[in-house]
């Protein structure tokens, strides 16, 4: 027995150690590319929204930096060489990944993983090994308090009192406009990204006088949606919200299309950004309202939507996406302007520095982005961002929602 | 000299009015029969007619419906296995059940651990030894009990029941399908725990078995008590070939 | 196990202590997760490898070692932390054990999964609607190699219980009930007491593992306390490995732990397709751990 | 009143899915004993079949049910009688197949998962087909969901019908029910196996095309259909049809009335909940004989 072990133990520890000697991808790479690692959820039940909002902007970034010849370093040019894991949507295989790119492969920069989850566990060792974070798919309100704890991460999806306030500011102004009265009905997903935002709208939503007669959680994989519309439903609410993940918020809006429960306005949460969202429904998209949004109109935007069709195959989502490339060509700022894998300078760059991006000109602030879209609605078709109305470039909501046609 | 053991003594194991139904079924309907310290007594009866399920009863694999067993004064009834083993009842199983991972000793120190008079260790494998060579499988304590033939393995599981220290030992057709030496060292074995005392009820089909060596029958047809008596008078009685002429594997 | 062979296991495991001194950064986190899947599946092996019941409940007894972290962790001693949740650890698995004792072979997986998913849930509304609140960060302070040296710790304190109970009456108990549960109870042993002492034992370690690894990942959520691939992975090892003997398991969390690390490293898109491939291959080609054991064993047994 | 009626009728349909996609699996565990862990991925390979041939060639999921079903019968067919054969020759017992199968579908599971990222990546999926609403008792409910129910039926019924009134049908029961007897009375164990693993993939590709009418997926979410299915048979009883359908049922009422009534955070504890207090009561499932 013993000897059984040591012989199969040593034999496949040898092997390993062979088969997991630096993984150096392209030979032919000049040896002064940039090697640059993610690890990032390919399987399990982040592989979803990875797919959508992380690993395209990646592979654009990786391929428009490399197209000019790469990232300027002072007066030369050095392409990006990628590293990529797939952490299987587990923490712990995260960890170990980050270990593996910081210590075996020993990669100049990493790019985060999609989810507040992920991003938290990889948080230590990041900051241990000095590597800038940018956890550009993280809601958390801990967003401020991670950023002084760590400050090599920077948090770009901001905190979810910035949602709730921004969908309470609309609410509060459609009200004023006489177009909704005070009923709402809200629900929300039992994970830590619905109970945040939930948690925040509800002193929001108070404050501002609103009266929330329907408000439930549901457990993440809820099948059928049809019990709690039809209570929402019959609290015959002004607004419908739900802090929803991508099948819900399909399912959400597939069932009351198909019950024909249409408030005057109809918001959903993750999903509504997709692509996919405006596939599956159609015109029935128009008028319903969700996290996120941006503005379509803008050139830069537009080029960027171009640039991701031809590579991708598909449209981007309007929320997570255009902010994932952004926060790329911020990195990629800062490191030439510092021009050299200086990190502990980059992070510095991060921190202070105003940067030129596909949404404008960005500034993090205790790094944490602030004043972003917070509340989107599908109109003629593009998802535009309509919240905060004082940011610039923001269109006018359109209420009431239009009736559900039937396809 | 049963009939003298009946009148002096208190019966070690007192059944009454025993009922044991699966679905619509009646295995065991209103059994009831003592059985005295010292005595061997044969439950009888063709196949099927329930004489397993009464000793899955009295063993405690099953617990009835209705009735009682009575252990030496005491209201046993419906007590799990491992209650009746500690209290003195051993068993044998009808399709024999061996320990194959283990060796025979660590088969006889299985009933030897957990037992009326427990014993581990040093202790348990020595006694377990003797317990071995009792059998007729002495010295071969460390083969393992997988590679034993049909009547090795009779052998080995008598050895554990023994090393229960059994108050009362159930024998479930024990002497089945042996050839002819194994048959009659088997009876002879039997004979030898009757004479050191041990109190046995067997259920048996080999007749010349019970012939040699109960001292009174027990017969059981369609669940119910048909007959009772000495060997001899209880295989002439009417009510019995009838019931044993009917099922033709008699 | 010998009383030499443990004294040198344990040695080897005193050596690898000294791992963190030589490494911080990949090999500790990769030891980290071998030594956690070690102790699991031994722990795991220890009940179900002699009861033959196979558990999918790992994952509950982790998470709730793990969410005892998360709740005490910065209002207790570390100590009296790892206590706590031991001791939830073992009441739940005593009342577990006890509910499904009437349940045998794929009702009792099936079981013990959705008891996972049960907690999991219940965990989820009370965080939402007592709590009110989702996902806890910890923040203990505590070292990556000080984790590993619990784990290990933990893992030689399993050895030497598993040691000590093979040579005990409740070991020989469980080995006798793995063999036949009728013949068990005809010689006297409280199946059901044996059982649910064991799976206790069993369950204790998990709970400990789960509290060891929770301050790891700065944050918690049910979702990532009670992932049910916990449950299946540590299966997987343990009955890969085999679960015969004490050492068993561990044959199979490591080739499994290095085996996953060095596809992920290598074939990061292809991974799901070539450990499917891999793991079929081992299946049919080197028939090992508990199933080709026993195949092997009784095919030499006349019929 | 109207309200409490359209709970049940909502929590019907809900249950038929759960039942419709259980059934492949008790055909393939009650009968063929194996414990098919790759049993989602095969839901979810129907379901991206549907969505390809709808998507790409414009063939409607009812016409494609008429195509995935037989391949799928074919393939599971293929897959018993390479893969699994060998494991169950060479098991020695029912313990030891049933740790073989849990080994080599676990392993089948990732190849099938992993076949599906590479043909249509991570991303959700989603179409729509049949999303009319209809109303039934004051339930609206989509006449996707509802003809998924319809199919449920049929194919219950006609498996109930297969499986009561044929002679193959009644071998196949007799294996459920004593595989040890079963060689006896001249049952071929293999090729009734074999059957029953073809028969039960057929199902499971029959419920991942419908449900994909109605339900977002991706390649990642086998295991949720895996884990449910197997809910939903060991609740209603390994190897009985009815007890397969009686469970799903329960367990979509329960989901409903609760989601309804009490609270929806509550709907997957009270699910499991009541799975386990059934199996505390009735050990085997509902119509579950104990084994003795």
């Amino acid at each position: 027995m013993k000897k059984d072990i040591t012989r199969r133990g040593l034999g496949l520890g040898a092997s390993a150690l062979v088969l997991a000697a630096p993984a150096v991808r392209a030979q032919t790479a000049a040896p002064t590319a940039v090697k640059i690692g993610y690890a990032v959820s390919k399987t399990g039940p982040n592989a979803g929204g990875t797919a959508v909002s992380i690993t395209p902007n990646y592979q654009l970034w990786v391929r428009n930096v490399n197209a000019t010849g790469g990232l300027r370093l002072g007066d030369r040019r050095a392409p990006i060489e990628v590293v990529e894991y797939d952490d299987r949507s587990s923490s712990e295989d995260a960890v170990r990944a980050i270990e593996r790119l910081v210590n075996q492969d020993k990669v100049d920069l990493i790019l985060a993983p999609w989810g507040t989850a992920l991003n938290l566990a990889i948080g230590p060792v990041m900051n241990r090994a000095g590597y800038p974070q940018i956890a550009v798919n993280a809601v958390t309100d801990r967003a401020p308090d991670l950023g002084r704890r760590w400050p090599n991460s920077f948090w770009f999806l901001g905190t979810s009192a910035e949602y709730a306030a921004g969908l309470v500011e609309l609410l509060s102004k459609q009200r004023e406009a006489g177009l909704i009265g005070n009923n709402i009905a809200m629900v929300s997903v039992a994970d830590g990204f619905g109970i945040d935002l939930v948690n925040a709208a509800r002193p929001a939503l108070q404050r501002a006088g609103f009266r929330a007669s329907y408000d439930r959680t549901y457990p993440v994989g809820t099948q059928d949606m049809a019990p709690i519309l039809a209570e929402a439903a019959r609290s015959n609410p002004d607004a419908f919200i739900a802090f929803s993940y991508p099948p819900d918020t399909l399912a959400i809006t597939e069932q009351a299309r198909v019950s024909g429960f249409n408030p005057k306005m109809f918001y959903v949460g993750v999903g509504t950004a997709f692509p996919l969202f405006k596939e599956r429904f159609g015109a029935n998209a128009e008028g319903v309202m969700g996290i996120g949004g941006w503005q379509a109109d803008s050139p830069r935007v537009q080029e960027y939507m171009r640039q991701h069709k031809e590579l991708v195959g598909r449209e981007p989502d309007r929320w997570g996406s255009s902010v994932c490339y952004a926060s790329l060509e911020m990195l990629q700022q800062a490191i030439e302007r510092v021009g050299r894998i200086d990190r502990p300078a980059i992070i510095r760059e991060l921190q202070t520095g105003t940067f030129d991006t596909i949404l404008g000109p960005m500034k993090l602030e205790g790094n944490v982005r602030r004043e972003q879209w917070v509340v989107g609605q599908w109109q003629n078709g593009e998802f535009m961002a309509v919240a905060p109305a004082a940011k610039a470039g923001a269109r006018p909501p359109v209420l009431p929602k239009p009736a559900w046609r039937s396809t | 000299m049963s009939a003298a053991l009946q009148s002096q003594t208190a019966p070690l194991l007192r059944v009454e009015g025993l009922r044991r139904a699966f679905g619509g079924l009646v295995a065991v309907d209103g059994l009831s029969f003592t059985v005295h310290p010292g005595e061997i007594v044969g439950l009888l009866g063709p196949n099927g007619s329930g004489k397993t399920t009464a000793l899955n009863l009295i063993s405690g694999a099953l617990a009835p419906d209705a009735g009682r067993v009575v252990l030496d004064g005491r209201d046993v009834t419906g007590l799990p296995a491992h209650r009746l083993t500690r209290l003195g009842i051993a068993r044998t199983f009808q399709l024999v059940r061996v320990l194959p991972g283990l060796s025979l000793n660590e088969n006889v120190v299985a009933g030897l651990a957990f037992g009326r008079e427990p014993a581990w260790g040093a202790e348990a494998r020595s006694r377990a030894a003797t317990l071995l060579t009792r059998v007729g499988l002495g010295g071969r304590d460390n083969q393992p009990a997988s590679i034993l033939t049909y009547g090795d393995q009779k052998r080995l599981e008598l050895a554990r029941a023994l090393a229960l220290s059994p108050r009362l030992l159930l024998l479930d057709e024990w002497l089945a399908g042996l050839n002819l030496t194994e048959l009659r060292g088997g009876i002879d074995l039997i004979a030898s725990l009757r004479d050191e005392g041990c109190t046995v009820l067997m259920v048996e089909h080999v007749m010349d078995a019970i012939r040699a060596l109960a001292n009174r029958c027990v017969v059981m047809n369609a669940g119910q008590h048909i007959a009772e008596g000495p060997p001899a008078e209880v295989l002439a009685d009417h009510a019995v070939i009838q019931a044993y002429l009917g099922d033709d594997d008699a | 196990m010998s009383n030499t062979a443990l004294a040198i296991v344990l040695a080897g495991l005193a050596a690898m202590a000294a791992l963190p001194f030589l490494d911080t950064g990949f090999w500790l986190a990769l030891a980290i997760s071998i030594a956690q899947y070690a102790v699991l599946a031994t722990a795991w092996a220890m009940f179900s490898g002699p009861t033959r019941y196979v558990s999918l409940a790992t994952a509950a007894f982790f998470g709730i070692g793990a969410y005892t972290v998360a709740v005490l962790g910065e209002v207790l001693p570390w100590p009296v932390v790892l206590l706590v949740a031991g001791v939830i650890g073992a009441v739940l698995s005593l009342l577990v054990g006890f509910a499904t004792l009437r349940l045998s072979g794929v009702y009792f997986v099936v079981f013990t999964f959705g008891l996972a998913e049960l907690i999991r849930q219940l965990v989820t509304w009370f965080e939402v609607n007592v709590t009110r609140s989702m996902g806890r960060y910890v923040f203990v302070e505590i070292t990556q190699a000080q984790i590993y040296w619990q784990l290990l710790a933990l893992f030689g304190a399993l050895l030497a219980l598993g040691t000590w109970l093979a040579r005990s009456r409740l070991g020989f108990a469980l080995h006798v009930i793995g063999e036949d549960e009728t013949v068990a109870r005809h010689v006297g042993i409280d199946t059901a007491r044996a059982k649910v002492a064991l799976f206790a034992l069993s369950s204790v370690f998990m709970a400990l593992v789960g509290a060891v690894m929770a301050p790891r990942w700065t944050y918690l959520d049910p979702a990532i306390a009670f992932n049910p691939s916990i449950s299946f992975t540590v299966l997987i090892m343990a009955l890969l490995g085999g679960t015969r003997s004490l050492l068993g398991p561990l044959l199979g969390v490591v080739p499994l732990a290095l085996l996953f690390e060095v596809l992920t490293a290598r074939f990061p898109n292809h991974f799901s397709i070539l450990v499917g491939i891999v793991f079929l291959l081992v299946v049919y080609a080197v028939p090992q751990g508990v199933s080709g054991l026993l195949a092997r064993l009784r095919r030499g047994a006349p019929a | 009143m109207e309200a409490a009626a359209a709970t049940l009728v909502t929590g019907l349909v809900l249950g038929g899915m759960y039942a419709l996609v259980a059934i492949g699996l008790t055909l393939q565990y009650g009968v063929a004993r194996i414990m098919n862990l790759a049993y989602g991925e095969f839901v979810v390979a129907a379901a991206f079949a549907a969505l390809w041939l709808f998507t790409s060639l414009g063939v409607s999921p009812l016409i494609g049910l008429a195509l995935v079903m037989p391949l799928a019968f074919l393939a599971n067919w293929a897959i018993y009688r390479i893969f699994l054969t060998p494991l169950v020759r060479r098991a020695p017992n029912a313990g030891a197949l049933e740790t073989d199968s849990i080994l080599a579908t676990f392993g089948l599971l990732f190849v099938v998962q992993g076949v599906m990222l590479a043909l249509f990546g991570g991303a959700y999926q989603s179409y729509s087909y049949l999303s009319i609403p209809v109303e039934i008792f004051g339930a609206t409910i989509t006449a996707n969901r509802l003809v998924a129910l319809g199919f449920a039926a049929v194919i219950g019924g006609g498996l109930w019908f297969l499986l009561t009134h044929t002679r193959t049908g009644t071998a196949v029961r007799a294996v459920a029910v004593n595989p040890a007897a079963a060689p006896l009375v001249g049952i071929d164990m293999a090729r009734t196996a074999a059957l029953a693993f073809a028969a039960g993939g057929a199902v499971v590709a029959s419920g991942g095309v419908l449900v994909s009418t109605f339900l977002t997926f991706n390649a990642a979410m086998g295991v949720v259909f895996t884990m449910k299915a197997l809910v939903v048979v060991i609740m209603g009883g390994v190897g009985n049809l009815m007890g397969c359908l009686v469970a799903g049922l329960l367990l979509g009422l329960t989901e409903t009335l609760v989601a309804s009534f009490v609270d929806p955070g509550l709907t997957l504890a009270a699910t499991y909940g009541l799975f386990l207090t059934i199996l505390i009561a009735r050990p085997a499932g509902l119509f579950g004989v104990a084994a003795r």
